[in-house]
């Protein structure tokens, strides 16, 4: 078993808690941290996929793209926090109740 | 060469200890403020160590340099946030003392 | 051994990630959120992507974890209460409701199991397609730079970068758009410890020069515009922590410039190009060096200025409760 | 690659939209608006532009960066993106024109907000970002900024209702998205490239191929609110300001679906069986039916409208199982696959227009009422007579009845249904207009009711109801053009092309 083998199977348990996690927490917080979850299992299959390609150096645009990704999952996860946060200030609720 | 090694394993082993000692406290004293004393002495201690190890190993100056920086600064950090939390519970605890006081 | 390293690692992250989602306190959640962050940071490490590992830990794990662990001042007071509340609730509708959530909660993790299941044979099974890698040797010199992901980044696939930084602009709109504060707090609130007023003025050329450090050794090693862009956002952030929020002691129109700059030079420098016959993003080989270093120190000035703004919106939002139901 | 001619239009159609959002961060309240609405004027000149120059040469491409791919990124306008990015330029012109008025109405308008035109050109430009790209990755940055872009227009009101909702829908957008993204991962993990053209001709059928189809369908479906997912879209679209609601059942929802129909005709063909096909046409049906019943059933015109988009977003999910044929049939004896594809289209646009003018009309009735419960809709023909005539016209397009362009595309859909054969789809079609006519005759009844009482109605300006009634006419008069239009798509190689789907392979096609 090699490297990048280890985590790329780790990769999709990851995805797979935080696909869990989105929709069984309960918590705003919960949820969001479950999405990032989500996201890092994401970017760990593609960095992964790029120890296996590696030659003089790992394949950079996987890389790439995983900068690219956590940039942009940060910015939509801060973006739910401050609704989340929003929502509290306005209302009190850390969680979606059934009928909203 | 063999001595030089056989120091860098000590000092990393002693490092460790410190550690795990750090740990232990963090994770069996009683309050905030004896868990706090926990983690900034052992672990700075624990960290010193270790980069002494790593910039023995190494055994360039710059690069023992650079180790050295980065425990300065991690030094710096954590006292002062350790400092910040120990007001911040002081300051919390303060108000109720005085009400059981009373 | 250096596989059970990796197998370690890889188990502590999924504990790691499961814990931080069941544990009971949400300051558990947070703080194990952080540790999850760190790990997956150490496994970039020995996936031999530096680049990811520095920006996994300075925004997924840093930033982002500053963010919860301030929303924590907003949650966690009544957190108790709402326990209690639910627990109370629970009582109520236990009899009714146990069967009927038991079912689809069953179901579900039955489905996400199965789901597992598949993944993971789809990802033992996957072909090797090879990557990149000897295009991107090949086209190296004529990038301009000597680090493989920087020419990627700002070269080869210089429109997603490009859109990214749009990407944390917007993050920063949208979160105007809550509309939690509209005024950006007053500069004369002093920072109420001296010793964290000087620790932040010691930190604060340190934190810059190293941010510069990382921006400039981009260019030939692990390091860039979004990993510097962080550590100077790391600075405006300590400086608003210290009673210095920094976009109320500028004037507005600088605010703005800092906050668009990255975003407007990088296309204006892309149609200027265009204008020239190039399409867009497309450097001349002679100058691309020295373009992508300018376009990088840019985006990394916006970056920094977003991410700051960003947390000082968000830390203020808590301070200042506006008054509910503004319009309707 | 290189025989396609190179234009600057499509990277204008991105850059363009960014700039003029740029720019208009830099000015005050009125400032920006004004930025703002001749920001909206200019990107839609220059789609024209860029329409006509596809009609005239063909298929026009942007290399960026100079790099092709793999390696670098390539920007495509076809006559399917043309077709999609005009559609974009008419509506968002008109829903612009209505933004300026209706925030800039006095006493009776929900005020002015002047992120609204930010975001909406950032909006603008991921869309035409979406339409444009060629590459993986590139498209799900582009979902990404369309999502945090429409989300934050729909918290813009500021309600506690539309901030759950669009809690609600970020997360669901993130989700969709992540899942996308882990099937980028393994299709680059598996091939090596991103570029779509290229996977089309490298993609390998397998266990992995099918994996990556699965989680791609599903976050694409999240995103598109495809009827086991379309949980976050009424709460999202009825909160919402009235030309925020309009954007984002107009245009947004439309991205997602426009990846979706890419990415099978083109990228995954080898891997889609004729039971992938059934069963996301499944989920459309279930959707039509569900979303027209469930719209039925609201007291509210705008939850009305919002759970209609469901339904009608299921009738584009139905004609996949048009477009992949069954083992044996090959594409060119197909005679159903011009029909079907004819349907989608005027679907996306004839609902993009109806619904438009719908949601618009319905901040309108908002503005003089204050409210929208159905109730209080009596006497609307009397008291405003072009706002009622848009909602009907806007219902007939919706019901598809003669001659508007809904009917078009769902008579395009039976023909393509009965030519293909698969008859179970026909009465889907049918419950899902009859119990579409049900709910706008019942708000047609009540416009020509007498009212109880009097004044209730407060006035609106006549500018405002004679965009949503233009908007409205639009539905209809899309019709004419209709010979053109499928000539035109006929020239782009997807459209009327179908796939010949495998009979072995991993079918886990279950989303």
């Amino acid at each position: 078993m090699e490297t990048y083998q280890i985590y790329s199977l780790t990769s999709a348990v990851l995805f797979v808690i935080g696909l869990g996690g989105v929709f069984i927490s309960r918590h705003f917080i919960k949820k969001i941290i479950a999405t990032i979850i989500m996201g890092g299992g994401v970017f760990l299959s593609f960095v992964s996929f790029a120890e296996r390609d590696a030659l003089t150096f790992a394949d950079p645009v996987p890389h790439a793209l995983v900068i690219t990704g956590i940039v942009v999952a940060v910015a939509s996860a801060a973006f739910a926090l401050a609704l989340a946060r929003r929502i509290y200030q306005l209302t009190g609720e850390e969680s979606f109740t059934k009928d909203k | 060469m063999m001595i030089k090694e056989v120091i860098t394993v000590i000092l990393l082993v002693v490092g460790c200890f410190f550690f795990l000692a750090g740990t232990l406290g963090v994770l069996r004293f009683p309050d905030l403020f004896s868990r706090l004393h926990a983690l900034t002495k052992a672990d700075n201690l624990g960290l010193g160590f270790i980069a002494a190890a790593m910039a023995l190993h190494i055994g360039s100056p710059w690069a023992a340099l650079k180790i050295f920086s980065i425990w300065f600064f991690t030094l710096l950090a954590s006292s002062t946030s350790c400092y910040l939390i120990a007001r911040f519970q002081k300051e919390k605890d303060q108000p109720t003392d005085r009400k059981e006081v009373e | 051994m250096s596989v059970l390293i990796d197998i370690i690692l890889a188990i502590l992250a999924i504990y790691l990630a499961f814990q931080s989602l069941l544990a009971k306190r949400l300051t558990q959640t947070v703080f194990i959120f952080f540790a999850f962050g760190l790990a997956l940071a150490l496994a970039w490490v020995r996936l031999g992507a530096i680049d990811v590992a520095i920006t996994e830990a300075a925004i997924a794990a840093g930033f982002m974890g500053v963010l919860f662990l301030d929303a924590l001042r907003d949650f966690s007071p009544r957190t108790s209460n709402n326990q209690e509340k639910t627990e109370a609730a629970k009582d109520i509708f236990s009899k009714k409701n146990t069967k009927s959530l038991l079912l689809p909660r069953v179901a579900l993790v039955l489905g996400l199991v199965l789901f597992l299941l598949i993944s993971l044979e789809a990802i033992w099974n996957i072909p090797d397609g090879g990557g990149l890698t000897v295009s991107v040797e090949t086209m190296l010199p004529e990038s301009g730079v000597e680090h493989p992901v920087t020419a990627v980044l700002l070269n080869f696939r210089a429109y997603d970068t490009w859109l990214e930084i749009g990407v944390i602009l917007l993050g920063l709109l949208a979160i105007f758009a809550t509309g939690g504060i509209k005024l950006y707090l007053k500069p004369d609130v002093p920072a109420q410890d001296i010793l964290l007023r000087q620790v932040i003025l010691f930190f604060t050329p340190i934190l810059f020069l190293f941010g510069a450090f990382l921006l400039y050794i981009g260019k030939s090693g692990p390091g860039g515009a979004f990993q510097a862009g962080v550590l100077w956002a790391a600075i405006g952030i300590l400086l608003h922590l210290g009673g210095k929020p920094v976009f109320s002691m500028i004037p507005r129109w600088l605010g703005q410039l800092l906050l668009t700059l990255g975003l407007g030079f990088f296309l204006l420098l892309g149609f200027i190009l265009m204008a020239g016959g190039a399409t867009l993003f497309e450097y001349p080989p002679a100058y691309a060096g020295v373009l992508i270093l300018i376009v990088e120190t840019l985006a990394a000035i916006s970056i920094a200025a977003a991410l700051t703004a960003i947390f000082a919106n968000l830390n203020q939002m808590q301070e200042k409760p506006n008054d509910i139901e503004s319009t309707t | 690659m290189t025989d396609l001619l190179t234009s600057p239009y499509p990277a204008l159609l991105v850059g363009l939209p960014v700039l003029l959002a740029t720019l208009s961060l830099f000015f005050r309240t009125r400032g920006k608006a004004l930025v703002g609405l001749l920001g909206c004027l200019l990107t839609a000149g220059l789609a024209i532009v860029a329409f006509i120059e596809v009609a005239q040469h063909g298929t026009v491409i942007h290399i960026l960066g100079g790099w092709e791919p793999p390696l670098g990124i390539m920007l495509r306008m076809d006559s399917l993106a043309a077709v999609f990015i005009g559609m974009t330029a008419v509506v968002g012109v008109f829903i612009s024109l209505y933004a300026w008025q209706y925030f800039r109405a006095d006493e009776s308008g929900p005020g002015e907000f002047p992120l609204f035109w930010p975001l909406w050109l950032f909006l603008w430009a991921g869309l035409n970002g979406l339409f444009l790209s060629n590459d993986l990755f590139n498209l799900f940055v582009t979902i990404e900024v369309i999502g945090i872009c429409a989300v934050a227009l729909a918290v813009l009101s500021g309600k506690t209702t539309a901030m759950f909702a669009g809690l609600r829908y970020l997360l669901a957008a993130i989700t969709g998205s992540m899942a996308y993204l882990f099937g980028v991962a393994l299709i680059y993990g598996s091939t090596g490239t991103l570029d779509l053209g290229l996977l089309g001709q490298v993609l390998e059928p397998g266990t992995t191929t099918t994996f990556a189809l699965l989680v791609i369908t599903f976050g694409l479906m999240v995103k598109m609110a495809g009827f086991p997912f379309h949980f976050w879209l009424p709460p999202a679209h009825s909160a919402a300001l009235a030309p925020v609601s309009a954007l984002l059942s107009a245009l947004v929802v439309k991205g997602a679906f426009y990846i979706l129909l890419r990415l099978w005709m083109e990228v995954f063909g080898v891997s889609i069986t004729y039971a992938a096909g059934q069963l996301i046409g499944l989920a459309g049906a279930i959707a039509v039916i569900w979303g027209s019943w469930q719209a039925f059933m609201q007291t509210s015109l705008k939850l009305i409208v919002a759970h209609s988009s469901v339904a009608q977003l299921g009738y584009l999910l139905m004609i996949f199982p048009l477009l992949i044929l069954a083992p044996g049939v090959t594409a060119d004896s197909a005679d159903w696959l011009s029909p079907a594809w004819t349907a989608g289209i005027f679907q996306v646009i004839a609902h993009a227009f109806a619904k438009a003018s719908f949601f618009l009309s319905a901040g309108l009735i908002i503005m003089a009422l204050g409210h929208d419960r159905i109730e209080s809709l009596r006497d609307l023909v009397g008291n405003m007579r072009i706002t009622a005539m848009a909602i009907g016209l806007a219902g007939v397009s919706l019901i598809g009845l003669p001659p508007s362009g809904g009917f078009m595309a769902k008579w395009m859909l039976l023909k393509g249904i009965f030519l293909s054969g698969q008859w179970w789809w026909a009465p889907v079609v049918l419950a899902g207009s009859l119990l579409t006519a049900g709910y706008v005759f019942m708000l047609l009844r009540l416009a020509f009711a007498p009212a109880r009482e009097m004044g209730t109605f407060k006035p609106v300006p006549k500018s405002l109801e004679i965009v949503a009634l233009i908007l409205a006419l639009g539905s209809f008069l899309i019709v004419f053009p209709a010979d053109y239009m499928i000539q035109f798509l006929e020239s782009t190689g997807v459209f009327g092309s179908g796939i010949e789907s495998i009979v072995e392979g991993g079918a886990y096609g279950n989303d």
